[in-house]
């Protein structure tokens, strides 16, 4: 299919990290169902690094690529590098994605911050919240880009 | 590859092709130039407008050629709306799932000035003629109601609506797009003053369409130039496309009775299928729709992943989901049957035509119900 | 039959058949659809708008597919329009003999309120971009003016005409129907804005055109709906079309030089031959002109005797003459590069391609001088 | 060709009575060079019968079909025989003309009409004015159907 690169269809076809991990230290979620995408990041973290990853994705084959691929990204990176993940290195790292498709790699990005947001927020962690996204739930458009 | 994708386009007939290439090999004269190449493209063309006027209950002159059936569309409502503008008519009457063809033109007349009541079409996506009798006003000049829906398959009671009209005195235009070929028409007895289909949703080309006017309506050129068409509309005939175009209309018309069953069994089949997934549901009439219309909803789905996981199950099909359009709204016809947004975007429809085999629906029949469990089982929103 | 009539269309080439055929008859896909089958179609249709950016010198994007040439004029001269009513700018210029698609839109436009100054083209058929220059206003939106004319052949200082505009910040649009894939196109160096072309003219198929616009010009679209090329033309896109015509382009454009040298031959044998025709007036400029192209008046004669004549000669050729067109009223351009209505009606135009042979030029030489000697016997105005 | 019926088709091809008179009894013309059509008709009348009669014609193939048949409906006919030919007979005559092509017919009954004119007020016959068309020259428009 021309309309992705094959490594967003290798993603797509095979995603690294599907599912959910039951006992996560932080558990991140954002979208709208109304919008047809909806990323939910599960993390499993030790010594601040991250051990394990885990994703459930509700939307296009950009939007589980993108979340596989920040998936392999974080894995086994230190919470400060996963923070550091944009999702233009999500883009870059899948060879590129349909300009009305950016947005899902965005959610991609926020789905990782809001995951270490809830993992700041369990263990009583500072940090400045103007760094993080909103919680989910709270979009007023599904435009997002 | 099973192609389940008929209502987005066809594969050509043998019969369209055959008329199609002497006109592009040897028959390529200008219909305009008087000597006898360009005659002999002329005939061509006349022997296709007889043709198509055949198929309609028309006369030859009454059909006017456009590149498609979204050319065809602009122009009905360009010239209902022009007339309507003379006799001080400033108001039109159409559904809330018409073809963008229609809806954005409309959006055009209204920043012009004319007030346009979309009619709701329901849970089954249909309006009745008497909804249409309550919207007319006196300062309506135009009611413009699709034979059938392109998403959802629907047919809608035109000859009833055309009926309304003429009684009324008021213009009725139809966009005939997906019913041409398909469906019966009779212009005469359905009371249609005005009717839009393209060429390559009945295994004619592409690029290539028709206005059907009724003698005596006024018409408005969109492309003005040459006198072509009567000089309603400019620049040099496609004239294998409208060679072809006119032979695949034939040739549907000739066999609609038999296609029309055997699409229909093969689509009755796909549908009790597909309603064995839980938590689906069929969108439109199950009774009063196209042949080959297949269209469901699975909740849970996000329906762009469906198409790419179901194309690499060799099958081609569709989907009202708004990923796979370039915005973010999914498709306005399954909003306007009243499915909520979160629904909207797990829709998939398969459209078959009479090519289509029976092993090809029991494929689809296994992989449709494996993709939708897969997806739904990496979703997070789903859980059973 | 000898076939001397291109400027009216052209026999495809085999280049341009072998493009169609396949997308005709395996690659129907409709690009919109996300399946491979439509993706496949998709990516014909990328390639196709590629080979026309190189062919032009522009980007892939400013390539907007049509149905013709008719319509991409109207759509340029609609969108200049557009954006002079929200500036405020009324006044469009172009010339005295472009074809009916400039000049009727440009009528409609009047009838809105635009001001439009037809330059005078003088005997040979040509403007200068002085006179251009000293007719742009401040409230001048759009200059429109030809590359070469259909009739005479003559060709017009096109980049000369757009380095006036540019300097003044006006809009320049030129039809290059008869110029595309017969003469050097450059969007960048020619300074053009926007650019109408006709496949069917150039060895491709009919039916399908393209406007070429600068990025940064605003586009209105003519034909509303789906969201087809960049929202600026709804419709399915004629994918088999637009690959032929992509593929007789880069044919063309390949073979230009080649081509031109030996078109040119043929024509000017033909020129020099006709010459010999007592009370016989080449029409246009004899060296600036179309390298097919040959245009004369015979005094006494009336077209479309000539033209029925030659036909049964077995020679293929067109006429300005009124009797032809259905109008009583002979060629506009005839008329504007001052011949008497009574010489207008005695005119013949031969356009020639590379498939011309030389015994064919000395068939039409031979005939010709026969059948105007003949319908000069017979006319009761004529006594040498 | 489409466009003529092969009657039309025959009479262009191969038009009867072509030429000029030198003596005739009458002569006319209609049509205007401007228009592109000028048909000249000579008779050569005797006791009350046209007994001879040509045609010149510049003009379209309809112009010049519609001449020749008209020479050959009114050959050897009375002269009142010839003034009721109408155009429609000529059409009919040719099976049919294009629309924009009948004023073609309407010039071959005008010239016939013409003639004769021409033959009364050289012989000082008494007429009825209203019944024939004014001379050629005076045509204000091109316009004539
Ligand atoms: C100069 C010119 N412009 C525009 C057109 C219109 O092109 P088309 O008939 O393909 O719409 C033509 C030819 O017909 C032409 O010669
Ligand atoms: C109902 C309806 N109307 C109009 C159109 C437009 O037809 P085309 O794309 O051939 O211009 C379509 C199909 O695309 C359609 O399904
Ligand atoms: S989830 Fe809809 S565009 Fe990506
Ligand atoms: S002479 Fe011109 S139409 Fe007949």
């Amino acid at each position: 299919m021309a309309l992705y690169t094959d490594t967003v269809m290798d993603h797509f076809m095979h995603p690294r990290n599907v599912g959910e991990i039951a006992d996560a230290d932080g558990v991140g979620q954002v979208g709208n169902a109304k919008c047809g995408d909806i990323m939910k990041m599960y993390l499993k973290i030790k010594d601040g690094v991250i051990e394990d990853v885990k994703f459930e994705t509700f939307g296009c084959g950009s939007a589980i690529a993108s979340s596989s691929m920040a998936t392999e990204m974080i894995k086994g990176k230190t919470i400060d590098e996963a923070l550091a993940v944009t999702n233009r290195q999500v883009v870059e790292a899948l060879g590129g994605l349909p300009a009305h498709k950016l947005h899902c790699s965005v959610l991609a990005e926020e789905s990782i911050k809001s995951a270490i947001k809830n993992y700041y927020d369990r263990n009583g962690i500072e940090y400045d919240h103007s760094k993080f996204p909103d919680d989910c739930g709270e979009v007023e458009s599904c435009r997002m880009v | 590859m099973i192609y389940a994708d008929n209502a987005a386009t066809t594969k050509m007939s043998p019969v369209a092709l055959a008329a199609m290439l002497p006109a592009l090999e040897d028959n390529y004269g200008n219909p305009s130039s008087l000597h006898s190449v360009g005659q002999h493209a002329a005939e061509l063309l006349q022997s296709a407008r007889e043709a198509m006027a055949r198929c309609l209950n028309c006369k030859p002159r009454e059909i006017l050629f456009t590149s498609g059936g979204s050319e065809a569309d602009n122009q009905a409502l360009l010239s209902a709306a022009e007339l309507g503008r003379l006799k001080g008519k400033k108001h039109i009457i159409s559904t809330a799932f018409e073809h963008h063809a229609v809806l954005h033109s409309l959006k055009r007349l209204e920043k012009q000035g004319f007030e346009v009541t979309l009619l709701p079409v329901g849970p089954t996506g249909t309006v009745t003629a008497q909804q249409v009798k309550e919207a007319i006003r006196p300062d309506t000049c135009l009611v413009t109601v699709m034979y059938a829906n392109n998403e959802i398959g629907s047919i809608l009671p035109i000859e009833e609506i055309g009926a309304v009209c003429r009684e009324a005195g008021v213009l009725f235009h139809t966009d005939a797009v997906q019913a041409t070929g398909h469906l019966p028409i009779d212009v005469k007895a359905q009371h249609i003053d005005m009717l839009s289909l393209s060429g390559h949703k009945f295994h004619g080309p592409k690029g290539v369409g028709a206005l059907y006017v009724r003698q005596g309506v006024p018409i408005t050129s969109l492309i003005e130039g040459g006198a072509q068409e009567r000089g309603k509309r400019a620049g040099t005939e496609n004239v294998p496309g409208i060679a072809a175009m006119a032979a695949a209309l034939e040739d549907a018309c000739a066999h609609m009775e038999e296609n029309r069953a055997k699409v229909t069994a093969l689509r009755d089949k796909l549908i009790a299928g597909l309603s064995q997934i839980p938590h689906s549901a069929l969108n439109g009439d199950p009774v009063n729709r196209l042949p080959g219309n297949v269209n469901f909803c699975f909740e849970g789905i996000e329906g762009e992943s469906l198409l790419l996981l179901l194309d690499d199950a060799g099958i081609c099909a569709s989907s009202g989901s708004a990923c796979t359009s370039g915005s973010l709204d999914p498709s306005h016809v399954l909003l306007a049957i009243g499915r909520p947004h979160e629904v909207a975007h797990g829709s998939l429809r398969l459209s078959l035509s009479e090519w289509n085999q029976p092993w090809e629906i029991d494929h689809i029949l296994r992989e449709v119900p494996r993709v939708v469990a897969y997806l739904r089982s990496m979703s997070p929103v789903w859980k059973d």
